[in-house]
Parts: C-alpha cells; sequence; structure tokens
C-alpha cells in the first residue's frame, strides 16, 4: 500500500492541505462522524479493507489508521 | 429464512409525504455548521431537501390520507379490504394498536384483520411477507391494505446536524391482492439482534421510560445532539452492516430466484443516504442507473417508506404501463436485512402525494 | 329469601337506599358494587342476570332492580 | 371472518412468571377500601393473588429466562427455532422489535424470521394463527410463540380499577407442523372505533411523554391517573365481552359442526372470575367446563393467560392426553378471536419462575 497516497486521499476527506503520519486524529478539525464514514468508504473501494466499528475507535494517529488498512487489505 | 409466494402482486402503491419542504440551505445555521462543513456535507450526503411532519401529524395520519385517497378514486372498495398491516416504529400508542385505530377511523368491517408490526427499515418487504401469508387465509377477491410510516423526525433533535437532514417522514399505503398468474416472489429474511446497539432508540419504552433524565439533550460529537428518547446510530457498524451483509443477500436471492446480476432491472433498496447506496452500487458493480440513490436528496430517509417513494420516483411512469424485474431490499434497525425478487406491475397506481390536513 | 333492600343494605350498609332515586348518580353503587350486587342476586332469586343486561341504568333503583330481575326470570 | 388450518399442533408450553406476588386485600387497604367489600369482591371476581415483575424488568427479560430453561433442559434446540413471533404491548424500545433483541440475547441463528405484534387479549389466538401461517412456509419448521406483558408498570398505584388486578407474565409456545390432519377452526372479529377502550393515551407520537403527561388526575371515584398510565373503560369492555363472545363461539361451534357438549374445555381470556361465570351461563356451559382460576392466582396478564389456564389446569394431562378445547381471547383493539383444536400431547408443559437479579 502507498501510504502517501493514503495520507493525500485522507487529507482530501478532512478537507484540508495535509495530513501528516503523526497526527493525531482527533485533534484534526475534519475528524468526525462523517469524516470516518468516508475513511470505511475509502478502504473499503479503494483497498478492499474492511474494518470494524471498534478498531477504528481505537485508532489515534493517522499512521495508526494507515497501517490498520493496511493490514485489513485483502 | 427463505420463503416463495406464488399467484401474488402488489397492485397499487401510494406514498404520502408532509407537504412542507425543507432545504438544507437554509437548515444548515440550526447546526452551528460552518459554511466549509456544511459545503463538505451537502456534497458527500448530495443534501438538498427533504420532508418533515408538523408535530401534530403522525405516521399513521400520513397512511390514512393514503387510504382515503386511493378509496376516492375508486382503486379499491372498502367491502374488498380484508386486513390492514400498519408497519412502523412510530406508532400512535402504546396501547391500543395504531392499525385499531386506523380501522375505527376509516369505518372499516368487523371482518378486517388488523395487524401492528414493529419494523423499521425492513418494513416494506417484512409487510409484504405478511401481507402474501394473510391472503392465503383470506376469501377470494379480498385484498390487503399494507401501510408503512414513519415520523422519524420525532425521534430526533433539529439540532442534530448528522441525522436530522437526512431524516424524512412519510407513510404509504400499498395494495397486495391475488392474481392468476404464477408471478413467483422469492424472499429471503435475516435477523441479528447481537448488534442491535447499531441503530436504536434506548430510551421511551419499558426498558428505560421516559423521564425528565432521558429527555436531556447530551452533545455526543460536535454538531450532534441528542436524547436517550432519540435515535441512536453506530455509523461505522451500520456502514460495515450494509456493505457486507445486504450485498451478500442480494447476491443469494439472485440465485435463489434463478436470476442474474443482469436480469434485474430495477434494484429498488431503501434509501438511507446516497453516499453508502453508491458504495454499495460500486461494490455490487451494478450500473448507477440501475440502482437509484436518489430519495433521500428529494424527500430523506424515510425509513420502511423509502421503498414506496424509490418506486414511485424512479419506476412509476413506467410500471403504470408494464412489469418489470425487481429486487427490492430492506434493511436497518434489528438488525433485520429482508431481499426480495419479484416481477412489479402494472400498477393501477403508483405515485406521490403531498398530504393535507383534514379541515377540522 | 332475602328482599333487595336488604342486599343493597349488605353491599353498602352506610346508605340509606329508600331515601335515593338513582343510586348511581348519587354515588351509592359502584362499578364494583354492581358485580356484587348482581352475584347476590343471582344466588338469591336463582337466577343468572344476563352478562348483557349489567349497565348501571338497571340499577338506578328498587324498581328497576326487580323489573331486570323478572326479566331474567326471577319469581318475585 | 372465519379460517381453517390443517397438519398443526402445539408441541410444548412454558409459563414464565416473576416471583414477586402481592395480595389484594392488602393492596386494597392502601386504597382505604372497606375490607368488607374487598372480601366481596374477591369471592365474586376472584381477586386474590396476583404476579408482578420487579421495577425495570422487561418482557424481554422474562422471555429469554424462559427459553434458555427450555434449552437448558433439553426441551427445545436453539438451531430449531426458525421464527420468534413476540405479542406484546409493551415492547422494550420503539426500536428496535423486542423479538430481535431476544434473537440476540439467545444467540439464535440469523436464519429466522423475528417478529414483533402488537396485540391485546386476543394476541393468544391471534399468535396462534400467526404461527400457522408461517408453518405454511417450506423453511419453517418450528414457530416460537411468546405472549407477555409487563402493564403493572404503567398501572397507577392510585387506580383501584386496575393496579390491584393486572399480573405480568410471559408464555411460550411452541408451535409446528403434525401428521395428523385435523382441522383447527378460527374466528376473528376487530372494532376500531372502539380502540379508546383500552388506552395508555400517551406515550406514543399521538402524544408524546412529558413531565405534564406523567401528573395523575382526579377520574372519579378518588381513582388518579396519569396520562401515562393504562385507562380502561371496565364497563364497556364487561358489556363488550357478554354482547360479542357469546356469539363468536357459537358461530365457531356452528362452522365446525359441532356443539358443547363435545368440547372438553373452553379455555377463555381470564379477566375475571365474574365475566366468566356470566360467559359461562349465557352459552349454558358447565362452570367446571371453564376454568376461571387464573386470576386468583397471577392476576389478568394480558395475552398470556390462555397458556395460563393450561398450565394451571391441566399441566400433566396435556403432556399425556389429547383435548379438544375452544379457546377465545377478547379485550383491547377491540378484538376477539376464537380457535377451535387439539391440544396435548405435548412433549412439555412447565411452569418457569423468573427471580430478578438486583
Amino acid at each position: 500500500m502507498n501510504k502517501q497516497e493514503f495520507y493525500q486521499r485522507l487529507a482530501e476527506i478532512l478537507d484540508t492541505e495535509e495530513v501528516k503520519p503523526e497526527d493525531t486524529l482527533k485533534q484534526l478539525d475534519g475528524w468526525d462522524s462523517l469524516a470516518v464514514l468516508s475513511v470505511l468508504a475509502l478502504a473499503d473501494s479503494k483497498y478492499g479493507a474492511s474494518i470494524k466499528a471498534d478498531e477504528i475507535r481505537a485508532v489515534v494517529t493517522a499512521a495508526d489508521l494507515a497501517n490498520l488498512v493496511e493490514s485489513k487489505k485483502k | 429464512m427463505k420463503c416463495v409466494f406464488k399467484n401474488k402482486k402488489i397492485s397499487a402503491v401510494i406514498s404520502v409525504v408532509p407537504k412542507e419542504e425543507l432545504r438544507f440551505d437554509d437548515e444548515y445555521p440550526n447546526y452551528k455548521l460552518t459554511e466549509d462543513k456544511a459545503r463538505r456535507f451537502k456534497k458527500m450526503m448530495s443534501l438538498d431537501r427533504h420532508r418533515i411532519a408538523p408535530p401534530e401529524v403522525c405516521s399513521s395520519d400520513l397512511c390514512q390520507y393514503g387510504v382515503e385517497q386511493l378509496l376516492a378514486e375508486g382503486t379499491i372498495k372498502k367491502e374488498e379490504i380484508g386486513a390492514l398491516l400498519f408497519i412502523s416504529q412510530t406508532p400512535d400508542y402504546f396501547i391500543p394498536p395504531t392499525s385499531n385505530v386506523l380501522h375505527g377511523k376509516l369505518g372499516l368491517g368487523l371482518d378486517v384483520q388488523c395487524f401492528d408490526i414493529n419494523q423499521g427499515c425492513a418494513g416494506f418487504p417484512l409487510g409484504l411477507m405478511q401481507a402474501f401469508m394473510l391472503l392465503d387465509l383470506l376469501p377470494a377477491g379480498q385484498k390487503i391494505l399494507l401501510l408503512n410510516g414513519d415520523t422519524c423526525s420525532k425521534q430526533l433533535s433539529n439540532c442534530n446536524r448528522i441525522s436530522y437532514p437526512l431524516a424524512g417522514d412519510a407513510g404509504s399505503v400499498a395494495i397486495v391482492e391475488r392474481c392468476a398468474e404464477e408471478n413467483p416472489i422469492y424472499m429471503d429474511v435475516k435477523h441479528d439482534g447481537s448488534r442491535h446497539t447499531a441503530l436504536m432508540v434506548p430510551a421511551g419504552a419499558y426498558r428505560m421510560p421516559s423521564s425528565p433524565e432521558t429527555m436531556k439533550l447530551r452533545e455526543k460529537e460536535e454538531g450532534v445532539v441528542q436524547s436517550l428518547e432519540h435515535i441512536h446510530m453506530d455509523g461505522p457498524a451500520v456502514f460495515n452492516f450494509t456493505m457486507s451483509d445486504i450485498p451478500a443477500q442480494i447476491e443469494d436471492v439472485l440465485k435463489f430466484s434463478g436470476n442474474t446480476w443482469e436480469s434485474i432491472q430495477h434494484y429498488l433498496l431503501h434509501q438511507p443516504n446516497p453516499f453508502i447506496l453508491k458504495q454499495m452500487t460500486e461494490k455490487m458493480k451494478l450500473p448507477p442507473e440501475k440502482l437509484p440513490s436518489n430519495v433521500v436528496s428529494i424527500y430523506g430517509n424515510c425509513s420502511s417508506v423509502s421503498i414506496p417513494l424509490n418506486i414511485a420516483l424512479n419506476c412509476g411512469d413506467i410500471l403504470l404501463k408494464e412489469s418489470r424485474r425487481v429486487l427490492l431490499s430492506g434493511f436497518g434497525t434489528g438488525l433485520t436485512w429482508i431481499s426480495m425478487v419479484m416481477d412489479l406491475g402494472p400498477l393501477q397506481v403508483c405515485k406521490i402525494v403531498d398530504y393535507q390536513a383534514a379541515a377540522k | 329469601m332475602k328482599s333487595i333492600a336488604e342486599i343493597l343494605k349488605e353491599i353498602r350498609p352506610e346508605f340509606d337506599f329508600t331515601a335515593s332515586q338513582d343510586f348511581i348518580s348519587d354515588g351509592m353503587l359502584d362499578s364494583f358494587d354492581i358485580v356484587t350486587l348482581v352475584s347476590a342476586l343471582d344466588k338469591n332469586f336463582g337466577v343468572s342476570i344476563p352478562g348483557t343486561e349489567i349497565l348501571p341504568e338497571n340499577f338506578m333503583s328498587i324498581p328497576t332492580i326487580e323489573a331486570l330481575l323478572v326479566k331474567s326470570g326471577a319469581k318475585l | 371472518m372465519n379460517f381453517k388450518f390443517r397438519g398443526k399442533r402445539i408441541s410444548g408450553m412454558a409459563v414464565v412468571l416473576p416471583e414477586r406476588e402481592l395480595s389484594f386485600l392488602e393492596e386494597m387497604k392502601n386504597f382505604n377500601f372497606p375490607e368488607a367489600r374487598s372480601l366481596k369482591l374477591k369471592e365474586v371476581m376472584g381477586y386474590n393473588k396476583r404476579r408482578v415483575v420487579e421495577p425495570g424488568c422487561c418482557v424481554s427479560d422474562l422471555a429469554v429466562h424462559g427459553l434458555q430453561q427450555l434449552f437448558d433442559r433439553g426441551l427445545l434446540k436453539k438451531e430449531e427455532i426458525d421464527a420468534i413471533l413476540l405479542v406484546t404491548q409493551t415492547a422494550d424500545h420503539f426500536m428496535p422489535s423486542t423479538s430481535s433483541l431476544i434473537q440476540g440475547r439467545l444467540g439464535l441463528k440469523q436464519d429466522m424470521l423475528c417478529l414483533d405484534l402488537n396485540l391485546a387479549c386476543a394476541g393468544f389466538v391471534i399468535g396462534l394463527m400467526q404461527a400457522f401461517m408461517l408453518l405454511e412456509q417450506e423453511s419453517v419448521k418450528k414457530v416460537v410463540l411468546i405472549n407477555g406483558d409487563v402493564l403493572s408498570r404503567k398501572a397507577s398505584p392510585k387506580d383501584r380499577n386496575i393496579y390491584p388486578l393486572i399480573g405480568d407474565a410471559v408464555s411460550i409456545t411452541v408451535v409446528e407442523r403434525d401428521a395428523s390432519n385435523a382441522t383447527i377452526h378460527a374466528n376473528l372479529h376487530m372494532d376500531g372505533t372502539r380502540a379508546e377502550t383500552l388506552i395508555i393515551p400517551a406515550g406514543g407520537m399521538r402524544m408524546p411523554s412529558t413531565p405534564e403527561t406523567a401528573k395523575l388526575e382526579d377520574v372519579g371515584d378518588n381513582n388518579l391517573l396519569a396520562k401515562d398510565h393504562v385507562f380502561m373503560d371496565g364497563s364497556a369492555v364487561f358489556n363488550f365481552v357478554q354482547t360479542e363472545v357469546p356469539p363468536m363461539i357459537e358461530s365457531l361451534l356452528a362452522t365446525a359442526g359441532t356443539t358443547v357438549e363435545h368440547i372438553d374445555y373452553f379455555l377463555c381470556h381470564q379477566p375475571n372470575r365474574f365475566m366468566l361465570q356470566k360467559l359461562a351461563d349465557k352459552m349454558k356451559i358447565p362452570y367446571e367446563k371453564m376454568p376461571n382460576n387464573v386470576v386468583e392466582n397471577y392476576g389478568n396478564t394480558g395475552s398470556a393467560t390462555i397458556p395460563m389456564v393450561i398450565a394451571l389446569n391441566f399441566q400433566e394431562r396435556v403432556q399425556r392426553e389429547k383435548m379438544r378445547v375452544c379457546m377465545a381471547g377478547f379485550g383491547g383493539g377491540l378484538a376477539w378471536a376464537s380457535m377451535l383444536m387439539e391440544l396435548g400431547a405435548m412433549d412439555f408443559n412447565t411452569t418457569i419462575e423468573y427471580k430478578q437479579k438486583s
């Protein structure tokens, strides 16, 4: 998985310039339940990754999220 | 649970929506959203407008209006009605059943059976199943009125920036009857109560009776204001359910009914929001024109009425003239998911009307 | 065999039933009392007052109760 | 409307009773009701003891406890259940349906039907009809019909017309196909013009609960009720039952070509002893053929009363042999329904106590 590309897509979802791996998601302005939904959709459609509700709730940083998506990738 | 029904058909479907149309562009200041966020949300969910019932209008009123229209237009006669089914999660009362109240208001005969069934977004296919089963018990010529109605706006705060703009109130009436043609209808029903917290109203009934405490509004996240008597949704859990269980069931029903993805002319699904419907379309590799996703942008998410609205909005003109092979799928609270394949049409009535309060 | 007046007295000893023209609106017999009364009348007069006749207007006064008993087959 | 079914049987039944028992005479003291009058009511109406749930207990709790017992005792297998029909007027939530909750808590299979029906005292007979209908589907072999309410929770403690009479209970009825092709006759009527005879005015969408609807109001006879409480027009219910039930049963017997003498028992809904004796008198049915002892033991428990009549009077016998019975349910809606069928020999008939964990 191209992590750089993932962060770029994440930035688009959050409507921001750039997302860094160390960014804490909850501190980003755009990180709300709609963004979570968009991430789930992104993971499903672009990476074939099905992420459970509990798993995404446990994520702290953007890097955690990228790793989670990668680990669930088909 | 798989079922097959024969010699049954839907002959008319009318949906009733509140007259007043609310536009997201006018509403978003209520949600204290920045213009930026509002724009983003609007784009993501294709938000435009929705219909919300005034406080004094219940789902039963919308349904009653639909039945009165069908009676006035001569689509059905009172004496042909053998049963009245009311499928809802927003009944008038705990006691008596709303179907009985409607039975009285409509002046139906003592032989007409009334049923109140508690079901949400899967309520249209579930109601059809009940109607098909009941038809086998009724004398020839008797028809069933299937009423679906919900006023979910009464179970949401109008300051909930995520759920409220997507919500809609509506009622529908379908006439279900026997037919000479075999017209096999294939259905699959599934439930998973272990995931019920994904979509529920925690308080207001017997588990947690209404109290000043349950009426208190709390902020779940920025702009998401709700009380324990409001609909609580676990977005990610619902997303996963919708993306995994529903496509699997649809594929299963296609096989069970001897159909292919191509042989179905219209996939008329429950309409939770356009975003998730588009995801599902992609997942099932269906052409978007075969799986309409436009109901929420016009009427809001109308619970079990979204399939009747979908039918009229997207296939109304065709179905008045001819028959189409359709797949209907309702999914939501319970969790419950029901999909069915049938040949639908030609219908005598297939339309959406505005509710007019009866003159007092 | 007891009289209707005696039976009434047993059910609500605190009231003077001879002084009332309408036991119901005078608040002397409530719905609980009516069933107790019917049960006592049935036993005393060897009848079964039909369930459909157990209406407040049939228990307004001693004459209406008498009429009801006769209708139910009692020999007064 | 008349109905006919074939090849169906009740294969097992259980009644689930909350442990808490209240005494009519004790309770009437709280209403400052003279003891002499209470004693007369006890004799005439049969009011004596009733079972009620502890605060917070729901229909699903009683149902889950009962079903779990049946699983544990090997009387029912989880994977055999193809449908759960829950007939209740006291659901856990507006959404989801309580039958789904029961399915989830017991870990039943996904491939089944869960259906919540809101029905009052005619709900056992109508629930059976629903079960028979489902069994016409090839994929459905075993239906679990659950009837029950925790309506005591909606009775005003200041309403002596209702409060001392209501009991809580759940019944579990297993319905399946039967090789014998015996005909089951049923009939059913509804009258919604009298829907308000038995009503909880507030709490639904017509009048949402507010602090205002929780306020007690004087409704006469020193009875205080809130809009959130259940209200019953007792006289109207009594007259409805006396007027509609005898012709319904007579018509059912006539349709089936039989007479009172050929029926072993008349198993009616159990509002009170007096009402049932008046019905028996009217139809010239000997009292011993129409048991009326549920109220004196458990109170009026809504749609679970008919299974309770069976458990209380025929628990052993119904497991041993066949009985030809006429069942009749009548009440809120208004709805009245009756059914003629053979009961027994059941695989089990049991009474289960529910002890609420505090």
